[in-house]
């Protein structure tokens, strides 16, 4: 039986090894610029986590192999009620291992989250609502117009609550789709109308809750030209499985010819983009050098 | 418990004092900070600034730890604060209530100058922040109060004392990391 | 309550008030009396139902958790179906189910609320319920040698408003949809529900608000069955606090003599830990609870912001912030982790020792590390809140401290196979599932090690990563440290073994299935699944994951229908089983040395034992057999004291008990 | 029995090897001092959260004149101070074994805490008609008016949390009051830690008003007074 066990616990330990080796599954490529950093501190952990995971399974597994009970009852286990030498040696290299681990998690965060967006940034307000997503662009004044509560109106289609007598508003741009230029710091605004939702791309290695009656402000820059799935990963309620838009990564060029165009066009340019770009990253895309 | 501080005491007599030396400079030096860090900060009720000196407060208290045990080891503590009744503890009847009423009504008598004083300073229209502190400082003394006479903790074991309190102060403690957060919504407020 | 706590001893109205009453001592003699508390009961209502004896009480929070571990199971293997087969046609759910799975589809709103369900069924009535409230209250006062727990009334009270608030829970699903209550007057008017079509409440296990906090206004699932749904969990949180303080005063003042703390089974020291966790957690729980049944009923707004647009209609709320209720919640929630696992690790270390025929190995890092894990839970809610939009300079706080826990953890699995390490194992069934918490501990916390990263949290967070990793540690490890402690203490509870047979015939499904459910859970949070999802058709960048998701789906299949051995043994045992003798696993401590099986009423037939050494004294060289029990005196000066009834032996034990035998090395 | 206690008890070395109650008090009072604990808890996450909600508002009205509404609370809380030195000298009465002056004494201390009670739902209904409710005010009241004036940006939290705390206090006053009447009328049942462990809770809800009356009451002091 002893043995049994042994085995089992090595192939299980085999086996989930082999789920996470196996390359079929894994991260989908990153398009930010905080990406390869990720990407390097999460490979860097899941190495230790594995190492950690297969030594402690293997260890169990040969104890449970090697020091079963032979059905003799006189024979004894050996006597010992621990060892403080050990006990010491192995806390000590654990705590560094963990506490070294743990504080070299938390450059990509700083990066993020600690640092303000660059002067200059694209800015787009989020506005989410229950299972939709709302992006408000400040069009060619890159001036956001005035939002009120009170003024939204969803079946005229004004989901944010936009002013229209207000001057900044009179070229603001609302659509469902997030479009955002590749190269420059962009910095999102998020605010919900209702619950709290939560914004997030996987290619873009990035979450951030939308808590309603706060303004959270993100920025990232991406990398990469192309159109990846934008979900919602705070539960909002009964469709919250449902609320679901597109993060579009446009060529700067490109995109400053979009926010400049009146919201009729812009929604129009917007669905085209939809089709001309495929999910995921764009291939034989210009280098982002090029495109700044 | 006195087993286990001995083990603690083997260091030798020179080592405990460079030891506390060194921990007393660091916990100073931490609590230097922080007055500093309310003197020059501004705004004192800042993120950053309340954020600054409650580390500096914490890693004080923390490099404390080791004089305190060793004040405690050598008595010291005992001295100073431990109840009457404490030191006896070989008594055949421990006597289990103490206390006169001319202690209980000095004890009345304070709380009600506390309260006084309390009101007085809201009749007197001192400043929020001023006021906060002083109001909180002044509870604290009548909570203890309370504790330590009317509700006689003063005169039970030193170790419920050590048992009931910490598990109270850890988690109030813990409470107050909130507050960042709650400045930080002030700020992020979209609809006001 | 306030009477509740101070239950009427005839003893202690019987004593001569005055002098006992200023004397400790006298009490502590009178405690200690045989029949000190009072006699057993007569008549099948006293003794069985309303019974203020420990061991029924334990009993019955056992049954408590095993029909909400079975309803919960039953949940979760719905969530499966729908996820795997959506839109697939269930015939027999609709029967069922007419609100929840019209035309036998399942809707989402129904799914979400079999998310809730599952969830607060399992954290709270499951794994807070099973290892604390049953086999803590079964054993704590036998493994300390007490008659009962302090509070017997109190105990009894704290089990039967957990059933109270189970009840309340259950009826949160039936509420939401009219025509199932029938009487919808009384669910509008009073309640604040409504016929929305809806099964139960849909906010999660953590109900965030604003979603939870402003009625039906938020969508179906938010309206009585969420006022129901919260009201259960504060009543769960004031019978938890109850027993909480019966279980630390039980374990502080009732020890028999020579128990000193470094002798008590680590069964004991999890079970007291864990309430000291439970009597601080859940006070700020229930405060949050009692604010968020304000916000849903008196119309404040602690956890609700202005500007809210529903419908184009602005709520009247302002004011408030979501956040202040996400920090009161895992202030509670991350201590309920350890309120869980906790038990599950003083269990595994008891059997573990138990079956290996050797000591613990190193039992004061042991005890130590458990209350390091207890203390630093309070320290450490706030990665549960990395991306809530939560100050993010306290996060790396909360990170690095997160990531402090693996410590003591670590020092734990080291220790455990330090246990095992020259061991003669037995390979009960106990042992197999002891070792199997073993394993599953390791795979599902050290995964701990990824989401305590604050910059790793901004991917996986709210994934199936989170998910798998919850599940295993916290979920499925302390339901094997559950099921070892069931197979283990059994033979004292009914007086019969359990079938080894289908005991293995369990444990090998179990343990692989449980594997094949939540270690590929991990991947698919690699690849970005999102949580709560009920449908993941909408999604390309989630089609990969199809075979996985029917993996799962046909593991936990197996592994549920695996149960139903259990509750089939279960039951066959505690009328069929074989006769169990006083200690059939030759296990050293207290619970073993009652005069029957199962012990009597007082537990130890009115002359409670002294304890002589620690826990486990396996293998000891010399010693006749290799366990000496923890009343086995010591030899030479102990033989007099046994023939002299303890008096005379008291001295020599006591002499040596300043250390006891742990810091032998 | 009692005598075999004793010897163990004599021979141990030290409190904690079991057969004595390590803090030489017994079960009620350990578990009273327990229960204690994590209500203070309680009230402080309610104290918390509404400093919490008080700190991240624009704006939060300072409604309470000092003459009469403060100087009323005060009064309130002498009310309690009072009580609690009846309720210590209940529990010296009781160490003597003088049951009938401690009956007496915890009559008095009911009697404060009753007024308290009186006093509190006074204010409570004062309040209410003038205007003021959990949600916020009342609308279209003069007194709502008047209050929008002064405080414009004002959180509407003010009700919420001054019911909510002052109400959550006043259920423990209510509780102590009827725990002291029980053991006031079965005094010559109980032993003297019985009274004192009710005393011990009476202590601790008057420790929460400690709290509560500055907090609430003085941190919301106003000069130009709009309750009046």
């Amino acid at each position: 039986m002893g043995r049994a066990l042994g085995v089992l616990i090595w192939l299980l330990t085999i086996g989930s090894v082999w789920l996470f080796v196996n390359g079929r599954w894994w991260l989908p490529p990153y398009i930010s610029e905080h990406g390869p950093a990720y990407d390097r501190q999460f490979m860097i952990t899941i190495i230790v986590v594995g190492l950690s995971f297969a030594a402690a399974q293997i260890g169990l597994g040969w104890a449970v192999w090697r020091y079963g009970a032979r059905g003799n009852r006189g024979e004894r286990a050996v006597y010992s009620h621990g060892n403080n030498r050990l006990e010491i040696i192995w806390t000590a290299i654990t705590a560094l291992i963990f506490i070294t681990l743990g504080l070299m998690g938390q450059r990509v965060w700083a990066q993020l989250h600690l640092n303000e967006a660059p002067a200059g940034s694209t800015k787009v307000h989020v506005v989410a609502q229950q299972f939709q997503w709302n992006f408000h662009y400040p069009g060619a004044d890159k001036n956001f117009g005035r939002t009120d509560p009170n003024l939204v109106k969803d079946a005229e289609l004004n989901f944010v609550g936009l002013d229209e007598q207000d001057a900044n508003a009179k070229d603001d741009q609302v659509v469902t789709t997030l479009a955002v230029p590749v190269g420059r710091p962009v910095e999102l605004t998020l605010e919900s109308k209702d619950v709290t939702h939560d914004l997030f791309v996987p290619e873009l290695r990035y979450k951030q809750d939308v808590v309603p009656g706060m303004a959270i402000k993100m920025h990232f820059t991406l990398t990469k030209e192309g159109r990846f799935e934008l979900a919602c990963a705070e539960l909002c309620g009964q469709l919250h499985y449902k609320m679901k838009s597109y993060l579009i990564a446009l060529p700067a060029n490109v995109y400053d010819e979009l926010v400049a165009m009146p919201q009729a066009q812009f929604q129009g340019r917007i669905t085209q983009l939809i089709k001309e770009y495929p999910l995921g990253i764009r291939q034989g895309a210009a280098t982002t050098a090029a495109l700044r | 418990m006195s087993t286990r501080f001995a083990s603690l005491g083997n260091l030798v007599k020179k080592q405990d004092l460079i030891l506390n030396a060194v921990c007393l400079l660091f916990a100073a030096a931490f609590v230097v900070m922080a007055l500093s860090n309310v003197r020059r900060a501004g705004n004192f009720f800042s993120i950053d600034s309340l954020f600054f000196t409650l580390v500096s407060l914490m890693l004080a208290g923390i490099f404390m730890i080791i004089p305190l045990m060793w004040a405690y080891e050598t008595g010291l503590l005992r001295n100073l604060f431990a109840a009457e009744g404490d030191d006896a503890v070989g008594e055949a009847v421990p006597v289990h209530f103490e206390g006169t009423t001319k202690l209980f009504l000095s004890i009345l008598g304070f709380l009600l100058l506390l309260t006084v004083i309390e009101v007085f300073l809201a009749y007197i229209q001192v400043p929020l922040a001023l006021m906060l502190t002083i109001l909180i400082g002044l509870s604290l003394i009548k909570a203890a109060l309370i504790l330590a006479y009317f509700m006689h903790l003063r005169y039970e074991r030193m170790s419920l004392v050590y048992t009931l309190i910490p598990m109270l102060v850890i988690c109030i403690c813990l409470l107050f990391i909130f507050f960042p957060d709650s400045f930080r919504i002030f700020n992020l407020r979209n609809y006001r | 309550m306030e009477e509740a706590t101070t239950p009427i001893e005839p003893s202690a109205a019987a004593t001569e008030v005055g002098a006992a009453g200023t004397d400790a001592h006298a009490e502590a003699a009178a405690a200690h009396a045989p029949h000190g508390h009072h006699g057993p009961p007569t008549g099948f209502i006293r003794k069985y139902i309303f019974s203020i004896d420990h061991k029924v009480i334990g009993i019955q929070y056992l049954l408590l958790a095993i029909f909400a571990a079975f309803t919960g199971m039953f949940m979760s293997v719905l969530m499966r179906l729908n996820l795997t087969w959506p839109g697939h046609k269930w015939t027999i759910l609709e029967t069922i189910f007419p609100l929840g799975a019209p035309g036998g589809v399942m809707t989402p709103e129904f799914y979400l609320s079999l998310v809730t369900m599952h969830g607060t069924m399992m954290v709270f009535f499951v794994l807070t319920t099973a290892p604390q409230g049953g086999f803590g209250n079964y054993f704590l006062p036998i493994q300390v040698g007490a008659e009962d727990m302090a509070f017997p009334v109190l105990n009894m009270l704290s089990f039967w408003v957990t059933l109270v608030g189970l009840l309340v829970l259950i009826s949160a699903i039936f509420v939401e949809g009219s025509t199932i209550v029938g009487n919808t007057d009384f669910v509008n008017n009073f309640l604040g529900g409504g016929g929305t079509g809806t099964l139960g409440p849909i906010g999660g296990w953590t109900g965030y608000p604003p979603l939870s906090a402003l009625g039906k206004v938020a969508g179906p699932g938010q309206g009585a069955g969420a006022t129901l749904w919260i009201t259960s969990i504060a009543i769960f949180c004031i019978a938890s606090l109850l027993g909480a303080l019966n279980f630390i005063t039980t374990l502080l003042n009732m020890r028999t003599r020579g128990m000193s703390l470094m002798r008590m089974p680590l069964t004991c020291w999890s079970w007291f830990t864990t309430a000291i966790l439970a009597l601080l957690a859940f006070p700020v729980l229930l405060a949050a609870g009692v604010l968020l049944l304000l916000d849903r009923h008196a119309g404040t707004s602690f956890f609700i912001p202005g500007g809210l647009v529903f419908n184009d209609v602005v709520q009247a709320h302002k004011g408030g912030s979501p956040i202040l209720w996400q920090h009161l919640f895992w202030f509670f929630g991350h201590p309920e982790v350890y309120i869980a696992i906790l038990p599950g690790m003083g269990a595994t270390s008891h059997i573990l020792s138990t079956f290996a025929r050797k000591p613990v190995f190193g039992y004061r890092a042991m005890v130590f590390a458990m209350f390091a894990i207890g203390l630093l839970g309070f320290f450490v809610w706030g990665h549960h809140m990395f991306i809530s939009g939560m100050d993010p300079r306290t996060s790396i706080a909360f990170s690095v401290l997160t990531l402090s826990i693996g410590v003591p953890s670590a020092i734990k699995t080291f220790n455990w196979l330090g246990t095992l390490w020259g061991a003669k194992i037995r390979f009960t069934v106990p042992m197999m599932f002891a070792i199997g918490f073993v394993s599953l501990f390791v795979a599902g916390g050290i995964t701990g090690l990824v989401l305590g990263q604050t910059s790793l949290d901004l991917f996986i967070h709210d994934g199936y990563f989170v998910l798998a990793h919850f599940h295993l540690v916290m979920g499925v490890a302390a339901i094997f440290g559950m099921f070892a402690g069931v197979y283990f203490w059994f033979p004292k509870m009914f007086g019969r073994m359990m079938s080894e047979r289908l005991g293995q015939l369990h444990f090998w499904p179990t343990f692989i299935g449980v594997y094949c459910i939540f270690v590929p859970m991990h991947i698919m949070g690699i690849v970005g699944m999102p949580r709560r999802y009920a449908s993941f058709q909408e999604y390309d960048f989630l089609r990969p994951l199809d075979p996985l998701v029917l993996l799962v789906t046909i593991a936990a299949i197996v592994t549920a229908a695996a149960q139903f051995i259990f509750l089939f043994n279960f039951i066959w045992s505690i009328f069929k089983g074989k006769r169990a003798s006083g200690n059939p696993w030759e296990a050293t401590t207290l619970e073993w040395v009652t005069p029957t099986t199962p012990p009597p009423h007082d537990n130890f037939g009115g002359h409670l034992p002294t304890v002589y050494r620690g826990p486990y004294e396996f293998a000891v060289p010399d010693a006749p057999e290799d366990y000496v029990m923890q009343t086995t005196p010591d030899a030479g000066e102990g033989n007099v004291a046994a023939a002299g009834a303890g008096q005379g032996s008291g001295q020599g034990v006591q002499g040596s008990s300043g250390n006891g035998h742990n810091g032998q090395h | 029995m009692t005598t075999h206690a004793h010897t163990a008890e004599r021979l141990t070395a030290d409190d904690w090897s079991g057969g004595t109650f390590p803090y030489h008090i017994g079960h009620k009072k350990l578990g009273m001092w327990l229960f204690i604990v994590s209500d203070a808890l309680t009230f402080s996450a309610l104290l918390i959260g509404y400093s919490y909600v008080r700190v991240s508002s624009d704006q939060w009205a300072t409604p309470f004149a000092f003459s009469p509404s403060i100087l009323f609370s005060t009064s309130m809380t002498l009310c309690l101070l009072a009580s609690s030195f009846t309720m210590v000298m209940a529990v010296a009465a009781s160490a003597r074994r003088d049951r009938r002056k401690a009956r007496r004494w915890i009559g008095a201390t009911m009697l404060g805490g009753l007024t308290f009670l009186a006093l509190h739902i006074y204010e409570w209904l004062h309040l209410i008609e003038e205007g003021l409710r959990p949600f916020g005010l009342a609308q279209g009241s003069a007194f709502a008016k008047e209050w929008t004036e002064r405080w414009p940006q004002a959180s509407p939290l003010f009700g919420a949390t001054f019911f909510a705390i002052t109400g959550l206090h006043m259920f423990h006053v209510l509780t102590g009051v009827i725990y002291l009447g029980y053991i006031a009328l079965r005094i010559r049942r109980k032993t003297h830690e019985d009274v004192e462990i009710s005393g011990l809770y009476w202590h601790f809800v008057d420790l929460v008003w400690m709290f509560v009356f500055p907090l609430i009451y003085l941190l919301s002091v106003d000069f130009h007074p709009a309750v009046h």
